[in-house]
């Protein structure tokens, strides 16, 4: 059992442990449709370079990343591996969705085949708006992230409870 | 100025020839496409009576309606008799008028969902067409820069063609969405699964009966919220009588 | 050498030595009877780097490096390539013969009883003296070791690279693809 | 470890040293990697308070790409990689044999007892050696030359 | 198989950045977005932003989303009249004007089409939110952003565009 | 001397509680600084960027924060992984780097243990991290991880052999094993008669030091020898269900390594400690050395991932081409001529 | 957090088609490796099932509709403008491009044609988002094959493009700018300088990436006699653009068979071929096509003619009765749309023939015996974007 | 340290790999139990060098080493072939191959 669980931990190591993940998440490379160019760009281009917030892009993999960012159209065809995806991550982690799509179905909120908003699978903890969102409002919903990291209370985030679908 | 390499073949300059043969923006005004006439008659010589229409928009296309049982010598001949060898697209028209308009909320497509009681005529486009469903695809001559686009009467009961995978490998997946998307199946094409739809998916999103769930259910905000009112509105409502 | 700090070195020494004796012991009869090929090769590893502590201890430095190098480095990831290209298969059951078990098991203490006697009966407690010696007077050093390679078993080197040479050729003829 | 005892300079290399500095030395090699164990141990010790443990389905499923796993856990790979690690042990067990014979080329090696004095200086191998390991080598050259002529060096 | 010349010359490329990047005159390509930003072009479509008196609840704007997320609610009232002396014009009074920025695909279509120029784009794109429900911006909150819609810029040459101008 | 015994004995164990701490300190460090200065800036800068400004002053604590970011994730181990080789595997890993560091000198006294096998020793040791990296790729019980570790296996083994094949080079010349006698041969050595530079081996070993960067740039797994851990195709190869702390050791330890090696050819072709002009017998030699070894290291290093951000990847069959027709034959040849040389000269 | 019905039975059903296709490819020996929906190779979210024996690809199946939205369905219930600003997102790289060959299309069956300003305003875009468009392909395929420098430049230097379709349109990636009859405003004061300034910006990213990537040996060791698709296989799949031209086919729709709208014939510039066929060859297509957009958009600032960007056009658009098709040399292929119009507000019917959904169903084909790295080198060499794919 | 004690311990590895010889069935199995036996003489070759103070027994243990060597890349391969051709690494099938 975590001490951080039970909440016991003394506030000043609390808040270094938050700083820590507040610059460090590690965000996984997974992009869905128009969003994950401007998340490309958000990323890899010099002009934005996420990785001065300590947003670093290096996972491929679910394991070992602490954000994804939900860029783009959720179809219902991926939906579950989207599900699937966000399980195998481990906690703690975060989710930013971005673009309209992601958010509530945008351009297709009358199409038979999109999922209506990536937060009937999965929770999220920043909504980042436009269609698509500028790098640079990417950039702002990380911020906020950060700053919501930052304040965020450990032992509750830590016993969230588990979404089970199906 | 073009200090990189050159690699292949060299090849023209645009500007310095381009192609006599593509004359579209020159034949605007004429009424008659004799390339395409010729095209028409070539093809109406090779495939014989499979060929039951062909509709021309001078300068534009070439339309030819052939027999559903012909479709895959058509592809055949096309192809190796024709010079047709780029594949364009495969795809079907449903030719139904739609059942719930625009699908909208708002007043006048209300009226035309109400007209949908009683099934609307069907109407067919360009080379006719005696029913519902409309095979259609179009191959391409790159050398002679000359297209054409075929269609093929699918009667109701039988929704199904000769594939033309065996002519034209691309087809396969263009037949596979045109069965899911119509549900027209191709007789020869063994891999009729689902292209794009979760494999439980029913329905056949493509044709016009199929609703848009999402446009029935949400209430249409600018209509829902606004509570008429007795009385003239000037300028407003002439807008929205010409947007309907 | 003051007496105090001989049996010191030779405690240590024997301590080292049980230590390792254990491991190597239960690491090979753990080998010979796992289930699972892949975890065998791997308590392989074990026996093998317990084996290289042997020899430190015998001051076979080279020796034991070339353990590591080739056994571990090489042989071992050998066999692990040659089990994943076989598809090993985990708790098949079917990798131990039943029927051989209680006869192998004879064989192996009866012929462990006769090395056994036999040792001791000839060497007894013949100590190795090796406290209080250089390497070098143990002609253990890698000098000495390449001086009885090259100059007095030079054939037997040269056939070795022969023995090589055959392996490699029947070994690719064998595995190839045709 | 400290800065006054300072090694003679070496015109030969000297060969052999005191049995327990030997031992001793590989005590801390030994150590050493312990002290890999010991890292991951604590880390992962100090790690099991602070970190979460929410067992959620799916968390525990094979990764791969999003879908369920496809087929067995450990599904079979192919012989190439056989062969080149077939090729590796052989050479291996060459460059294990140049090595001693590398150190003896060239100068003389003084064998040291365990109180420092040299009581043996071995000559180095000179040309004789060269030419018998140059055959060792050329021998084992043959089975690469094999090899390769038998096209097992490109993928089959 | 590698001759030289390409990869050295890659080498060059990285090695030219690298100095580049590090020399004061020439430094990296970044913007440091939280404390520095970019502005971007005065045309960049970020929010749309209400001129609320200009509003006259004609519903085309909502009537031609594509993704019906612009909410009116209005009613009829009577207005005083344009001219002295005219009789009171009967008008449709704003209750309610939201649009749904978590749904909004940021087309540009309700500005062009509103025949009052009542609807504008702001270059504005900072309002990611926690919480979804907080992307409904009502009309206060549209009506803030016109404090940040640019004027319009001048036009190209050669171009028989006519400026508009913003309402302030 | 022999009534001292007892004395160095207590000497010895206190002396190894303090190269565990220096080392236990010393080697997280080197990760770190190497991944600081290479992975985060040196790449942001080939890229026209910044990297990591936010954490620290200019980033630079940006690694500690993720150290203790991953202290805090949960670790997974999938149900259908081998349990105790999934587990075993980082250790294995880390303990062959950690061994390589036994053997680094750092000026004539500064070394953890001047073994006389030295520079055999450090081959044999970096060599079991085949065994860790196969055993992670096949106790995940994952495709791509059996893949990476199939191709990282494969690979470091082709490229094992041109290693220790061109370090034989710098044996042959120094005529020891020892890492210590080779920084002293260097330093002794003479280049046409004028020794004041002495005779750094990369003189006379150009071909065993091309041959030896290429080989440790495979055995780091880092392009253009990347292909065992590609991301576009393997997903991270033989880590890529390892989380939190147990991923860190894989991508820490790769640093680790990459110093490593980075002063072993510091050492052997370079120089290592020593510098030109101070007396390698004095003190100052010990103060002066770790510096210089620290600054070629870097150099080394520099160059290690100079080519890491500029090259595509070679693909799997063509980098065992590369090791069996290019660098081993070379290989065998330098050690040839080398030999030839020593003994006509 | 509660998860719907339909959301569950969606998950349950997509689980089921998943099962299936993995069953199909489950094979007494080999394996099965699955790449995708979420793999770093397939850009997103294609999946490419492929039955290995060893790393040598005995079939290997593209699986698509991950990103399938609907466009042909959604396009019959919205009017002619809500259509253009909802097909742009087909190809989200080369957004302006998918309008227009749609506006084409309307104009046609209208009978009305932009005025010249327009038309070379358009081309000029439409170029525009090509360069926006390849200049990622070039940065992308560096990163599949593991140089990941130059995808760094490419992002660097699509900024200023993107910068220059943002200044003029207000939109940097989906436009929603082509209007039928014209455009829907005329251009900022100071772009065609600017644009200039871009256009050098893409030369010099053109130049790097030779000398980064396809100078580079191993980069030529991994493309060179990879993937090679002869020309009569390639027009029957109908691949387009340049995929085949790298066949040696000398077809490029904006020379040969440019529709009425663009202004092409302004500009000098090259159609290039490759005899090859290969992966490599398609990179040096794809380059050296970013080099002529780069003149022709040179060439083009140089001659727009004054004037107005509107033809006169009903406010309320209807478009008369017919079918038209028109195609388009888009960035990643010939991209067509086939109108069907009933004289209503909506179209009829609109079949969206999209380059990569065919340039992608080669792929069965291609990738047969050849190694798992390469069906990276291939794909990327194909280059495809998910919507232009799943539409 | 007695010398006995390394000889013992090399007999109980020795039966150990006589043991598992013996009783796998697995190919790959029973060549992992031939190299116990070979290291188990590799160790007494070592032991009894020490004690001799002498190098020959660590260059015969290196000959040993190189032979193990070659044995297991021919071995492995001769499993290889048999699995190809049989699917399956059941060395008692080839007995009954020939019977
Ligand atoms: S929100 Fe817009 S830009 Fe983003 S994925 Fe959806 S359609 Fe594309
Ligand atoms: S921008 Fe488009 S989607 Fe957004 S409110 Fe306006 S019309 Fe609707
Ligand atoms: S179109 Fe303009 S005036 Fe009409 S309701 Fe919308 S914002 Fe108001």
């Amino acid at each position: 059992m975590g001490l951080v669980e039970s909440g016991k931990l003394p506030k000043p190591l609390t808040q270094l442990l938050s700083l820590s993940r507040k610059y460090s998440l590690w965000v996984y490379q997974w992009g869905l449709a128009c969003c994950a160019i401007e998340m490309g760009s958000a990323f890899a281009s010099p002009r934005y370079d996420v990785m001065r917030l300590g947003v670093i892009p290096f996972p491929a993999s679910p394991r070992q990343a602490d954000l994804v960012v939900i860029s783009g159209t959720v179809t219902d065809k991926m939906a579950p591996a989207v599900k699937r995806l966000y399980d195998q991550m481990p906690d703690p982690k975060y989710v930013i969705s971005m673009g309209s799509c992601a958010n509530c179905g945008g351009p297709y909120w009358d199409s038979y085949s999109v999922t209506k908003g990536v937060d009937q699978i999965i929770p999220v903890d920043v909504y980042v708006p436009g269609c698509p969102p500028r790098p640079e409002a990417l950039l702002e919903g990380i911020v906020l992230l950060q700053e919501r990291i930052g304040r965020e209370d450990m032992a509750d985030r830590w016993k969230g409870d588990p979404i089970v679908v199906g | 100025m073009r200090t990189w390499l050159t690699a292949g073949r060299v090849i023209r300059l645009s500007s310095a020839d381009t192609p006599t043969t593509e004359s579209s923006e020159d034949v605007v005004e004429a009424v008659r496409d004799e390339r395409r006439e010729a095209l028409a008659e070539r093809l109406t010589t090779v495939l014989g009576d499979a060929v039951v229409e062909t509709h021309i928009r001078p300068g534009d296309d070439l339309w030819v309606r052939v027999n559903r049982e012909a479709w895959a010598e058509v592809a055949e001949a096309s192809r190796n008799r024709l010079g047709l060898r780029f594949f364009d697209f495969l795809s079907a028209i449903d030719w139904l008028p739609s059942p719930f308009g625009r699908d909208m909320d708002a007043q006048e497509d209300l009226d035309a969902g109400a007209s949908s009681s009683e099934p609307a005529p069907i109407v067919t486009g360009y080379a006719g067409g005696d029913t519902r469903f409309q095979l259609l695809a179009r191959l391409f001559d790159i050398d002679e820069h000359i297209g054409v686009t075929f269609k093929a009467d699918l009667p109701d009961e039988d929704l199904s063609a000769p594939t033309w995978t065996g002519t034209f490998l691309g087809a396969e997946w263009h037949e596979r969405e045109t069965w899911e998307m119509f549900g027209i199946s191709f007789t020869g094409n063994r891999n009729l699964v689902h292209l794009y739809l979760p494999g439980a998916f029913e329905g056949n999103p493509l044709r016009k009966d199929f609703p848009l769930l999402a446009r029935r259910v949400k209430p249409w905000p600018g209509i829902v919220d606004v509570e008429p009112m007795p009385g003239a509105d000037e300028e407003a409502d002439g807008d929205e009588a010409g947007a309907s | 050498m003051s007496v105090l700090a001989v049996t010191e070195v030779l405690v240590a020494q024997n301590i080292a030595f049980a230590i390792i004796a254990l491991g190597v012991v239960v690491a090979g009869v753990r080998l010979v009877t796992t289930e699972n090929v892949v975890h065998a090769a791997l308590w392989l590893v074990v026996v093998l780097a317990g084996i290289a502590g042997l020899y430190i201890l015998l001051a076979a430095e080279f020796t034991a490096i070339v353990q590591v190098l080739v056994y571990i480095g090489a042989i071992v990831v050998l066999f692990l390539f040659g089990i994943m290209l076989t598809r090993a298969r985990l708790g098949e059951g079917e990798t131990v013969n039943e029927r051989m078990r209680i006869p192998a098991l004879v064989i192996a203490v009866a012929m462990f009883g006769l090395m056994a006697y036999s040792l001791w009966g000839y060497f007894g407690s013949t100590e190795l003296e090796v406290v209080g010696r250089s390497t070098a007077e143990l002609g253990q050093t890698t000098a000495q070791v390449a001086d009885s390679l090259f100059l007095t078993y030079l054939i037997p080197f040269e056939v070795v690279s022969v023995l090589l040479l055959a392996a490699l050729t029947g070994a690719i003829v064998l595995a190839r693809r045709d | 470890m400290l800065l006054t005892d300072i090694s003679p300079l070496l015109s030969v290399t000297t060969a052999g040293e005191s049995y327990s500095d030997f031992v001793r030395s590989y005590l801390t090699v030994a150590i050493f990697g312990l002290l890999a164990l010991g890292m991951v141990a604590t880390l992962l010790g100090v790690g099991s308070f602070i970190r979460p443990n929410r067992p959620q389905p799916g968390k525990y499923l094979t990764y791969e790409s999003g879908v369920d796993p496809v087929g067995e856990a450990w599904p079979q790979t192919q012989v190439r990689y056989y062969i080149f690690a077939l090729l590796f042990v052989i050479f291996d067990v060459e460059a294990v044999f140049i090595f001693p014979w590398a150190t003896r080329l060239d100068g003389e090696t003084e064998l040291v007892d365990s109180s420092g004095n040299v009581f043996e200086v071995l000559a180095p191998y000179g040309s004789y050696g060269l030419v018998k390991m140059l055959l060792f080598i050329a021998v084992l050259a043959l089975g690469l030359v094999y090899a390769w002529r038998k096209k097992v060096l490109r993928w089959m | 198989m590698p001759k030289v010349p390409g990869m050295v010359k890659g080498l060059g490329v990285t090695f030219r950045t690298m100095v580049e990047t590090l020399k004061p005159s020439g430094g990296p390509a970044t913007v440091q977005y939280p404390h520095e930003k970019e502005e971007p072009s005065p045309r960049a479509r970020g929010v749309i932003a209400l001129h609320e008196e200009n509003c006259t609840a004609c519903m085309l704007c909502s009537r031609e989303c594509p993704d019906w997320c612009i909410y009116i609610e209005a009613h009829k009232t009577l207005a005083p009249p344009r001219r002295a002396g005219g009789k009171p014009r009967q008008v449709n009074q704003l209750d309610r004007f939201a649009i749904d920025y978590s749904l909004c695909m940021y087309c540009g279509i309700c500005v062009e089409v509103c025949p009052f120029e009542a609807l504008f784009w702001s270059p504005e794109y900072e309002f990611s939110e926690v919480s979804i429900a907080d992307l409904l911006h009502e009309k206060e909150r549209l009506g803030e952003w016109m404090e940040t819609v640019p004027d319009f810029e001048a036009y190209e040459a050669g171009s028989e565009a006519k400026g508009k101008k913003v309402p302030r | 001397m022999s009534g001292l015994i007892f004395a160095i004995e207590l000497a010895y164990w206190q002396q190894t509680l303090i190269k565990v701490l220096v080392a236990a300190v010393l080697i997280p460090t080197t990760a770190l600084i190497l991944g600081i200065v290479f992975l985060f800036k040196m790449m942001s800068w080939m890229q026209s960027r910044m990297g990591p400004q936010e954490a620290g002053p200019r980033g630079l604590l940006q690694l500690a924060a993720d150290g203790l970011k991953f202290l805090q994730k949960e670790d997974i181990i999938p149900d259908r992984a081998d349990r105790f080789v999934f587990k075993a595997a980082p250790v294995v890993v880390l303990a062959s780097t950690f061994l390589t560091y036994v053997i680094l000198p750092a000026g004539p006294d500064l070394v953890i243990e001047n073994l006389p096998t030295g520079i055999f020793f450090a081959m044999a040791v970096s060599s079991l991290s085949v065994v860790g990296v196969l055993m992670a790729g096949w106790a995940s019980s994952n495709k791509y991880a059996l893949m990476g570790g199939l191709r990282a296996g494969g690979q470091l083994i082709a490229y094992e052999l041109p290693l220790i094949l061109a370090v034989m080079g710098v044996v042959i010349q120094a005529g020891s094993l020892s890492m210590q006698d080779i920084v002293w041969a260097q330093a002794d050595g003479s280049m046409f008669g004028f020794g004041g530079l002495g005779l750094p081996f990369v003189i006379t070993q150009v071909l065993a030091f091309f041959i030896f960067m290429a080989a440790i740039q495979a055995e780091l797994t880092q392009p253009p020898f990347d292909m065992p851990v590609a991301e576009s195709e393997v997903v991270g190869g033989f880590h890529v269900e390892y989380t939190g702390f147990r991923f860190l050791f894989f991508f820490l330890g790769e640093f680790a390594t990459a110093f490593a090696f980075a002063a072993i050819a510091a050492t052997l072709f370079l120089g290592g400690w020593w510098v030109p002009g101070v007396d390698p017998n004095s003190a100052l030699a010990n103060v002066v050395g770790p510096i210089a070894l620290f600054v070629k290291i870097m150099v080394v290093a520099f160059l290690i991932f100079w080519f890491r951000f500029t090259y595509p990847r070679f693909r799997e069959d063509q980098l065992q081409r590369f090791a069996w027709k290019y660098l081993i034959p070379l290989a065998l040849a330098n050690i040839t001529i080398t030999g030839i040389l020593v003994v006509v000269l | 957090m509660t998860v719907t019905d339909s959301q569950k039975m969606a998950y349950v059903a997509a689980q089921a088609a998943d099962a299936r296709v993995n069953l199909q490819f489950e094979t007494e020996d080999g394996m099965t490796l699955n790449m995708g929906p979420q793999h770093p190779a397939t850009h997103g979210t294609l999946r490419i099932v492929a039955q290995l024996d060893g790393e040598q690809v005995v079939r290997c199946e593209p699986i698509p509709g991950y990103m399938h939205r609907g466009y042909e369905k959604l396009c019959e219930v919205r009017t002619y403008p809500q259509v253009t600003t909802l097909i742009n997102r087909i190809d989200w790289l080369g957004s302006f491009a998918n309008e227009v060959p749609f506006i084409l299309a309307a104009e046609k069956l209208m009978d009305v044609e932009a005025p010249p300003r327009a038309q070379v305003i358009r081309t000029i875009l439409f170029e525009l988002s090509r360069l926006g468009n390849i200049s990622l392909f070039l940065g992308d395929l560096g990163i599949q094959l593991g140089g990941i420098t130059i995808g760094f430049y490419a992002f660097r230097d699509r900024e200023f493009v993107l910068n220059q379709i943002e200044a003029a349109t207000g939109g940097r990636f989906h436009p929603n700018f082509d209007r039928i009859g014209g455009l829907k405003d005329d251009l900022p004061k100071g772009w065609i300088a600017e644009t200039h300034l871009a256009m050098e910006r893409m030369r010099r990213l053109c130049d790097e990436f030779e000398e980064l990537v396809l100078g580079n040996e191993i980069f030529q060791a991994r493309t060179r006699g990879i993937g090679v698709i002869p020309t009569d296989i390639a027009t029957s799949y109908g691949m387009s653009g340049a995929n085949l031209r790298a066949t040696g086919v000398d077809w490029d729709l904006r020379r040969d068979a440019c529709p009425p709208g663009l202004s092409y014939d302004l500009a000098d510039w090259k159609v290039w071929t490759h005899p090859d066929g290969d992966s490599y060859a398609r990179t040096w297509i794809r380059l050296q096509e970013v080099r002529e957009s780069t003149h022709i958009v040179d060439q083009l600032l140089d001659s727009i003619p004054a004037g107005p960007i509107m033809a006169k056009v009903p406010r309320i658009i209807k478009v008369p009765e017919g079918e038209a098709w028109v195609a388009t040399e888009n960035p990643l292929g010939e991209m067509g749309y086939y109108v069907v119009s009933k004289g209503d507000l909506v179209p009829f019917r609109v079949k969206i023939r999209s380059a990569s959904f065919n340039n992608i169903s080669v792929v069965p084909w291609v990738t047969r015996g050849v190694f798992v790295p390469d069906v990276i080198t291939i794909l990327a060499s194909l280059y495809f974007i998910l919507g232009d794919i799943d539409r | 340290m007695l010398l006995n004690q390394f000889l013992l311990l090399a007999a109980v590895l020795f039966c150990i790999g006589v043991y598992g010889v013996l009783t796998r069935r697995n190919g790959v199995m029973v060549l992992m139990s031939i190299e116990l036996i070979l290291n188990a003489v590799n160790i007494n070759l070592i032991a009894f060098g020490t004690y001799l103070s002498d190098a020959t027994g660590q260059a015969f243990a290196l000959f040993i080493i190189a032979v193990a060597a070659a044995e297991v890349g021919v071995g492995l391969a001769i499993v290889l072939m048999l699995f190809r051709n049989r699917r399956s690494i059941d060395i008692d099938a080839v007995d009954q191959l020939k019977g």
